[in-house]
């Protein structure tokens, strides 16, 4: 098993990824299609009707969404005491991603709480810290993109998303405190799951699914971003 | 012409580039609107009762957070000076900085309150009451701020005191504003919308020459 | 309409309580350069700024005459004048090549910026963020700027601080370029400019 | 520790100077919740209702308004090299500037606290919650603003980007310290305050390192 | 411990992309003055900022010889360091005996105020609010700070601009008394510092 410092060496990222992306690629169709497929083909809830295909959907966002914010902060903290370059792209890389998972678990989320419970949004305990998530993410961007300086960017936003993971169970804790109305823990409750393996199956298949997407599309920023900045640095050495 | 364009557009690449105020206004707006529910409660009906209220002081905070620099940016690092020898009258400079303002501020707040309105439980039709008021009413915001932006150009810590200077003189719109969609919210239609208009309409007007005004004294520093 | 001259004419400055200078009187012909100078906090920053009408005379006259008209209101005064002060006025967030852009679009020039860019010698830097210039680069971009306002009569604050041999010389070159085609400088300094000029020393008020 | 009180004597000098943020921090907290009351009407059941949350929400944002200035002033003015080459090590200075901070707006704005709480017709038992949870939570805020300012230091726009930052961060400190009002309002019990301390100390202890570290990656600039 | 002498071994200074200095190596003795000379944006500051411990070098050590020991450790070296940059650190709303006051306590010096005033000529506008300030009271004010944190190791950027002539005197003798009592003074200029002192010119990379 080679160290994360080989890893870390941009070079070597770039042949590995591109020997291993398109592999990534036809496992994300296939998983995604068939759970994503498998989902809507499911009979309808008998109480939820139809409208628990969008489970497909939301689900595996919200979990991508918060797996991404846990790898964020993990590339952060290795850019900060290891100093490896690649950690810092890597986490700059994830963080667009991240917001856009957590923006579509908001999406399909409320689009479910429609037929649901009859409204657009609800201040639940999960919906609430999830919201609280994105704008996370969203600090993380914005003071990424404050920042001209690489280096410096890369170690402020870094000390803010390892602020931000310790914060975050304490905000979770303190938002399930202040109301709890959502539905619990219903899939990988203790004593097994609560709902039908004809709900599970094509859930996990869409989860895995949407985790393999992710990758994919983390490593295809981290590579644009290595390519950018080499060019960018081809340029300023031909200036000087 | 291509003077004044030359600031409107200045002005708002300076704000839409990255880390620029446009989007973070926005956020601001966002996460203010989403603190007061966990301090309030996740009633909905209560929630919804006080949506306009609070929306309506949550975009002018989010819009005045930015409006200190206005100003001062240029202030500090010697640009006004330059600006204020150019062809254009101050008032002109007044006048495209509002706008560069408003578009980058109060335009975008308006886009983004329909979905803080759901959020708030608000029925469609208070929802549009809010968006409209916002498209009426944050021009004052931008407007009055920019008087408050002028005056407070020489103290260091002018973003601090513009928000005493401003807030009260914008207690109109808020009320007018949160008014309408009130209205709304109760089926009862009101004139709040045209007063809130004819108020907005008037601030715009004056403020670029009572602005500059301000810019002019501060500029003898 | 070509200007002639700047009269400057028992004029008093005052800061705070303090009394900078009184009765203050002098004229600088089209064509000619005057080095202001004196020790510090005497006045010099002060009295560039009143001409400029930022500041305003406690007393006394500041009028410009051109060959069909004589200009004595601070409004119509700036219209004429080229400004290069303390600060950089280079927006940190903004690259050298947009500043200059931005100022020619303000003041209606049509100069070409990558040409002016070149002649300070900032050619290089020219799409470089201004946060990271160095003190003599961004003064060599107010020197830049103050070139493509193409105004009569330049008022200049310390021009040579930060600058290297060379640029103090390519600086010098401007002004006495300036003057040769009929313009005004007015330069406050601490040394010697390095063109061919009249000096002015302000000096304490009795 | 003469240097220590140095620094913190110097902040709480500059910031209660006419024009320092201590006064205009208290006025900004009543403006903001005098505004509320406009646009959400004046009925005092529903004031009461939502006046700890707003009341929360407001002083945060008040303490916020003059975080952004915390490094940067001294930044931008050189002293910040200056007192990094101090004997002081960059964690006492944030912590220093941290206890000048909370010394000069959130000390106050809980002073002010039970005036706006009397406006918004809370009962004395909720009145004492109110100012007892602003006591106990304002130094998370002046904590968790410190890290925010750090990191935002070399940023010119640094004001705008500094609540996104921290306001998530604040979420517990709103939601414990409504709660505690609630919880007086409602005359149960709960643990609010507890879980309030125990979030205001741990950030109180945490952040001047992470602010430390957030400004030494910036002076290198 | 007395400071014996400044060593830089094979520094390579790095701003974004572009090398400014490789494998540059000096060493200044204790009681010598070094004058930082070189084009604008050549990388004098920058090199300034790298020896306080504010950049980072690429590669290379700095160190300080001490009778009895070595320091290149960077915290530890800040310790040592005298700094004069391009801003003065002067609150606009404090007075210049407030912030001399202010940093006189911070360093842990007992110096006296008011004497380090009037050795810069500040006497007069010792009451006054920093903004009120000429830019060269501005850096009068700065050398008497830099005087009263009795560091042994000065860094300098550019101490001389905006000073008049007897200020730069002034300066001058400063930075010789400093040398005199052992101290070591390194100051980034484009003007003769006026005192007996080493040079060294940073040149272009190839
Ligand atoms: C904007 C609205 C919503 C948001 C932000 C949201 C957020 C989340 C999040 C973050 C998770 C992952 C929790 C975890 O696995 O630990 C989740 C899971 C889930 N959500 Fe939602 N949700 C929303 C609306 C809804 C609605 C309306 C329903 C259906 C009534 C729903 C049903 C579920 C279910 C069944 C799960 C999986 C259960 C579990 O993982 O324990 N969600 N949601
Ligand atoms: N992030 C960056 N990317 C590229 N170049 C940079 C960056 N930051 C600084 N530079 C360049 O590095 C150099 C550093 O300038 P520095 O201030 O050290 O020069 P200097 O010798 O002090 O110049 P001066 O004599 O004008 O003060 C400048 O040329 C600047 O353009
Ligand atoms: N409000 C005030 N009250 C009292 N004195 C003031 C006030 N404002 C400015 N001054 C004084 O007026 C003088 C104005 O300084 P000015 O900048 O014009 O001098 P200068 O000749 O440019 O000096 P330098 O050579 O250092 O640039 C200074 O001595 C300053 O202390
Ligand atoms: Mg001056
Ligand atoms: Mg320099």
């Amino acid at each position: 098993m080679p160290s994360l410092f080989a890893f870390a060496n941009p070079k070597r990222f770039l042949d590995m990824s591109a020997a291993v992306l398109p592999w990534f690629v036809g496992a994300t169709v296939l998983t995604l299609g068939t759970g994503l497929v498998l989902g809507f083909l499911v009979p309808p809830d008998y109480q939820q009707g139809d409208t628990v295909k969008i489970m497909f959907l939301h689900v595996p966002a919200a979990w991508t969404a918060m797996m991404a914010y846990g790898l964020l902060a993990l590339c952060s903290l290795l850019g900060l005491v290891w100093r490896h370059p690649l950690s810092d792209v890597a986490a700059k890389s994830a963080a667009p991603l991240g917001a856009v998972f957590t923006a579509l678990g908001l999406i399909t989320g409320s689009l479910w709480g429609r037929p649901m419970w009859g409204t657009w949004w609800v201040w639940d305990a999960r919906l609430t810290s999830f919201l609280l998530l994105l704008f996370l993410y969203l600090g993380y961007i914005a003071l990424w993109n404050a920042i001209e300086d690489e280096v410096r960017a890369a170690r402020a936003a870094a000390i803010l998303a390892l602020v931000g993971v310790i914060n975050l169970p304490i905000i979770e804790f303190s938002v399930e405190w202040w109301t709890t109305l959502h539905q619990g823990e219903s899939i990988l409750r203790s004593g097994g799951s609560a709902i039908a393996p004809v709900f599970l199956w094509p859930l996990l298949l869409s989860g895995l699914g949407y985790t393999l997407l992710f990758f994919t599309l983390w490593m295809v920023r981290i590579r644009t971003e290595i390519l950018e900045r080499r060019a960018r640095a081809i340029l300023l050495a031909g200036a000087a | 012409m291509t003077a004044l364009s030359a600031i409107l557009f200045r002005d708002i690449r300076l704000a839409t580039r990255a880390g620029g105020s446009a989007a973070l206004a926005l956020a601001f707006f966002a996460a203010v609107a989403t603190l007061v529910p966990l301090g309030v409660g996740a009633d909905l009906r209560v929630l919804a009762r006080i949506a306009a209220g609070v929306l309506w002081v949550a975009a002018v905070l989010a819009a005045l957070l930015s409006l200190d620099r206005l100003f001062q940016a240029d202030f500090e690092d010697g640009s006004l000076d330059l600006i204020a020898l150019s062809p254009l009258s101050l008032e002109t400079v007044a006048a495209a900085k509002i706008a560069a303002h408003w578009l980058t501020t109060g335009l975008p707040l308006t886009l983004l309150s329909p979905l803080l309105g759901l959020m708030f439980g608000l029925p469609p039709r208070a929802i549009a009451a809010l968006a409209l008021s916002l498209l009426i009413g944050t021009p004052a915001v931008s407007a009055l701020g920019a008087i408050g932006a002028g005056l407070t150009l020489s103290i260091r810590r002018g973003g601090l005191i513009l928000p005493l200077l401003v807030l009260p003189l914008l207690a109109p719109a808020v009320i007018f504003g949160a008014g309408a969609v009130q209205a709304a919210l109760d089926g009862l239609a009101n004139g709040a919308l045209l007063l809130l208009a004819a108020f907005a309409l008037a601030t715009t007007l004056l403020s670029p020459f009572a602005a500059a005004a301000a810019v002019r004294l501060n500029l003898a520093g | 309409m070509t200007l002639q001259s700047l009269i400057v004419d028992k004029l008093t400055g005052i800061r705070g309580q303090r009394v900078l200078f009184r009765d203050l009187s002098f004229r600088v012909a089209a064509g000619q350069v005057l080095s202001l100078e004196g020790p510090n906090g005497i006045g010099k920053s002060s009295l560039l700024r009143m001409i400029a009408g930022f500041l305003t005379p406690a007393a006394g006259e500041i009028a410009l005459a051109f060959a069909d008209t004589v200009i004595d209101e601070a409004e119509a005064r700036a219209r004429q004048i080229g400004w290069l002060g303390h600060h950089d006025g280079a927006k940190p967030q903004m690259t050298p090549r947009e500043v200059l852009g931005f100022f020619a679009k303000l003041y209606g020039s049509d100069a070409d910026i990558a040409a002016a860019l070149d002649a300070m010698g900032l050619a290089r830097v020219a799409n470089l963020p201004c946060q990271y210039l160095s003190a003599g680069q961004k003064k060599r971009l107010a020197l830049a700027r103050l070139k493509l306002s193409g105004r009569p009569l330049w008022l200049l604050d310390e021009p040579l601080a930060a600058l290297d041999a060379e640029g103090k010389k390519r600086a010098a070159e401007m002004l006495a370029a300036h003057a040769l085609y009929g313009g005004i400088a007015i330069a406050a300094t601490h040394e010697p400019l390095g063109v061919e000029s009249a000096r002015i020393v302000l000096g304490a008020v009795s």
